[in-house]
């Protein structure tokens, strides 16, 4: 399957106790307690960990650091919650879950670089939402009040 | 002392509502909580004895609703309310309120939250007390409420860089930081803002600022008959945005000479505005070991276990025993109590351990350290729901050991046995703060979390893809369809029921 | 004091291996495991830096096995051996091995450890040095190994009741109680067998009875250069066929003038074999306070925590640093340590908590206690598997505060937020003793638990059956089909996913 | 569905937040977190609540106290890791899991009740089996290293 973590996506692939992780063959082999994996060991080093997965996301505990893992649905499967990235948005991105407290700003404003356009609170904290660049707003994605979660879209600039 | 309480409603969530439920259960106090509709599947309702439900509409509508809280109070007989940290806690007008119905305060007068919450005050108080204040544009002779004209020319004064901060402010709130002066008439219009819309107070002064300095602070504790103690310090030095991260005491930065007369101020500053129980006194110490009375927080403090574990003492306990009217406990004040071993305390928060920006999600795996000199207080655990309305405070991992360095050795050991998936947390940040030769020389101040060398993000080892692999489900692959669930069986029974394992 | 070795080969399994192996990450020193093949699931195994597997055979092919595991400690480059407790920790010969393997020896002398292990001798050296012992068929003047006639004889001038012990054994083995002449004959044959069985020695001796003693003991530490120090005593007396359930320190029994007589004592008895290490000494304290030798255990106790938490010591640090020829610390000879507080253990044990039998299964939940003054030592978790052939001891849990009366109170509260599901444990008998008057009046006995009013099995709540027909996944209900798994969704990922939850 | 613990068993059915327990009817209500029950609400009480199942046995932690439930399986489904119990054999059952150490009578054998048969060896312990009555040992299910279960028959005595 097509497994990615942070800017590296690879295919992997497990057969009898061989992993080919992006064409790369590398043994393993697996310790458990209970029914449960709590180690690995590839190239001779053994590794405790965890893994947890839920909805197309694989959280992983390794090497006393976590990594969340994405992975591809399998066809047919409905996405469900991806965190939108930047690339999937042309516009102006939540940089954290929270809500919107004030919004300074009307669709078909012109606006300038570092122009405060809303301003985010969360965790007893407000953020100001600048503007990327001049230019003019062309779509308002949120209004004061709503709740947003970390990386969706709450303007566009033209 | 007066006859203990059969229930304490407890007006808070998270770790702080379970640490306080612990010790009401332990003196034979029936717990009672209170929980945001949302929020009844908050960690802390587990540990009541029972909670009652406050309605929808965020903290706001119900954690910082003083009519919901006292008629909770009522519905569930509850005789007494601690309203733990943050929320309520330094609410004067919550404190009346509470004594008005009837109920027990388990916190200090509301006259002495009240008048230590004004900032302006408090300072012109430190000032009469002989309490060495940090230098700012409320000196002696200036007016209460200077016009901005008059702080310009105070800023002059004073210099820059300096600080605008919110009378009403605290704990980093309602603070900016101006270095040229021509910043100046913005920062006080935004600061003003800030003030009325947060604390309904717009009045702002300017405090010089320190580059380096160290955040120490004295725990102290007064009762109804006029005496006041000092439970020595906390060192806070190590923050991100003006947040506490890990504490530490005893204070690598303090003498028995710079402790005792700190200590000494403390008393006085409590002494000053009539404080009974259990409250914080915050000081700025310069690298010239010069100490400037910050605020005081009349509250239980989120660090208060370092002290607990180096005295050998209950604070909690000892609130409410107070609050019920009790003497300070003779040892304490015949200056019996001497501080045993090192300890510190490590904030496990949900957040991006690079931009400190909080996360949210649903903690699908939690395992917690344990073992010699460690004390985990836990506000979330397995299951836990991380939302966006509450402080993002996951747990508190506090570590003891017979000196500092074993202490360190000894929080790097705890903290690499803490596994958290789900939510993301600022574990790496506390991981390379432990690592840092700067705080393990003990010569750091509150800017030792910027200098940090920037971490690269770790690339996942193969293990990792394989762990990824295997909990993704690969159907061809022999081994278990989740690395932390228990494997496939030809039972029927068992196919429905391994799933529960360890749930 | 020599270096620190790099890695640290544990031969044990469980809470204490476990144990050891977070103080040797502390010290940075690479905890190695072994396990036996069916026990690589052990618990203890995810707690180290790499293991061993030392094969199949159960545990007399693998951690009994003194050149399998010395073939451990050289394929994985360990230089040092710490036995734990059990096993071979008090096996003189794998003393020699390790030492002779010019690996270094994380205990006693292996001298030391064979002139305690051997009781007949033990007494001896016991009464040459000064030291009381419980009276016996071995008094000065007789034979080492006298015939059963003789051993008969000097059973009626005892009296009876009367213990028939075995020369080799010790913690409640090889032991037999006699109530009546006729049944002495047979009880010395039975004792001879088992020691011959259990201890390749068929030696036996006779010791006084009595009717209702306490157990205390006494933690001693010797160094190189011959100094001796004791760390204060424990309370051992709650005991279930002569095992040891629950201990605290300090002991309510002593004054401190019996305190320093029974230390003095202890000191002579590790002083006269030459004692290095750390060792724990056991006296018999009778209803008129006069105490008497029982036996020396040669290595770390599985009590050791209550008074590392007394003292705030790390007693395993404490071991390695002295095997590596440290002197005692200064404060432990200045006499400058004093215990702080009041500290309990209470061992969870997977056994019925009625009759005491082992119980064996699949851990399925596990929830430990937590909070102010709360130390957990595991050895087993979600997903451990209890079976036959080891200790049923599954966890410890020690809880400190800063009085006796309050370390109880705090017991019972850590204990009821302990959740174990899947195998049976004695969590019912464990709250009984903390509930009952007599244990917390302090004047209690080795007869305490036998004399415990018997618990009447509870009826399950209504609640209790609702769950579990909710757990048992009644298609019909709207509820979740687990209790403590999450609920189905339409989510074709969820529906696998949900299943791994905190898995 | 059927449940037993201890000597009661009842019919359990669950139905829009009414319990129907041997006909007796509960109205009763759960608390989540996450998606997991942690707290049910029945008779105006509150109980903290764990339970897991295995095969055919659900253990329930509730009100401090654990229980250990068993249900009858559905048709078809077999029967397993059921703990024998007494009912179930008519002869000497094993105390408690553990390892035959020695066997002391053969088959045929006349025993006296107290007589030693075996002894079995768990947790470092030896404990004795000793006959129930007088009679003639007529079968011997267990040999000497065997690993017995607890409340396996381990004899027959006539």
């Amino acid at each position: 399957m097509k497994l990615s973590e942070g800017e590296s996506s690879i295919d992997v692939v497990l057969e009898d106790g061989v992993a080919s992780l992006g064409g790369r063959a590398v043994p393993f082999s697996t310790r458990r307690s209970g029914a449960a994996i709590v180690a690995i060991e590839a190239g001779g080093e053994s590794f405790g960990v965890r893994a947890v997965r839920e909805g197309n996301r694989v959280f992983v505990w390794c090497a006393e650091r976590t990594f969340e893992f994405r992975m591809d649905p399998p066809a047919g499967a409905k996405r469900t919650r991806v965190r939108p990235s930047a690339a999937d948005s042309g516009g102006l991105l939540s940089p954290m879950p929270g809500r919107i407290r004030r919004v300074l700003a009307a669709v078909g404003d012109a606006v300038t670089r570092g122009q405060v356009l809303m301003v985010l609170e969360a965790m007893k904290m407000e953020h100001s939402i600048r503007s990327p660049r001049d230019g003019r707003l062309v779509r308002l994605a949120c209004a004061e009040g709503d709740l947003v979660e970390a990386g969706v879209a709450l303007a566009e600039i033209e | 002392m007066d006859a203990l309480p059969r229930r304490l409603l407890i007006a808070n969530r998270g770790e702080i509502a379970v640490r306080i439920a612990r010790t009401a259960r332990e003196m034979g106090i029936e717990p009672v909580g209170v929980f945001e509709s949302s929020d009844a599947g908050g960690f802390h309702v587990g540990h009541m004895a029972r909670s009652i439900d406050l309605g929808p509409g965020g903290p706001a509508e119900t954690y910082l609703s003083i009519p919901k809280l006292l008629k909770a109070a009522e519905s569930s007989e509850a005789t007494a309310i601690h309203p733990g940290y943050g929320f309520l806690s330094e609410n004067a007008e919550f404190a009346r309120a509470v004594a008005g119905a009837g109920l027990l305060w388990i916190g200090p007068p509301a006259d002495a939250i009240q008048k230590m919450g004004d900032k302006l005050q408090a300072r012109r108080r430190m000032r009469e007390a002989g309490v060495p204040v940090v230098p700012g544009s409320d000196a002696a002779a200036a007016a209460i409420d200077p016009s901005d004209e008059e702080l310009l020319r105070r800023g002059a004064e004073i210099g820059f860089p300096l600080l605008v901060k919110a009378s009403g402010g605290g704990g980093g709130k309602g603070m900016a930081r101006v270095d040229r002066a021509e910043d100046l008439p913005a920062a006080l219009e935004e600061t003003h803002r800030v003030g009325l819309s947060a604390f309904a107070d717009g009045r702002v002064y300017l405090e010089k600022f320190f580059e380096s300095p160290r955040h120490v602070e004295f725990q102290v504790f007064g009762d109804r008959y006029g005496s006041v103690v000092h439970l020595f310090e906390r060192e806070c030095s190590v923050q991100r945005r003006h947040q506490k991260v890990l504490e530490e005491t005893p204070s690598v930065a303090l003498d028995p000479r710079l402790r005792e007369s700190m200590g000494r101020a403390a008393i006085e500053a409590a002494r000053a505005v009539g404080y009974v129980g259990a409250g914080t006194v915050e000081f700025l110490l310069d690298e010239r070991k010069n100490f400037y009375f910050l605020e005081m927080n009349t509250r239980l403090q989120v660090e208060h276990p370092i002290t607990e574990e180096t005295l050998g003492l209950d604070l909690v306990r000892a609130q409410i025993e107070i609050a019920l009217g009790a003497p300070l406990p003779p040892p304490w004040r015949g200056g019996k109590l001497l501080p045993q071993g090192h300890s510190i305390e490590l904030r496990l928060y949900a957040e991006d351990p690079e931009d400190f920006l909080p996360r949210s999600g649903r903690i699908l795996l939690w395992e917690e350290p344990a073992g010699p000199g460690v004390r985990v207080d836990a506000g979330a655990g397995a299951g836990t729901t991380v939302g966006v309305d509450y402080d993002p405070l996951l747990a508190k991992l506090v570590v003891s050991a017979p000196d500092r360095r074993s202490a360190i050795e000894r929080a790097r050991r705890a903290l690499s046995e803490w596994i958290v998936l789900g939510v993301e947390t600022n574990a790496p940040l506390l991981a390379a703060v432990l690592a840092s030769p700067e705080f393990r020389s003990g010569r750091y101040s509150t800017d030792l979390i910027g200098r940090l060398p920037s971490r690269a993000r770790p690339q996942p080892p193969d293990a990792a893809w394989i762990a990824a692999a295997l909990a993704a489900g690969d159907g061809g692959s022999p081994a278990a369809p989740a690395v932390s669930a228990p494997a496939r069986s030809r039972d029927p029974w068992d196919e429905r029921s391994g799933w529960r394992l360890g749930a």
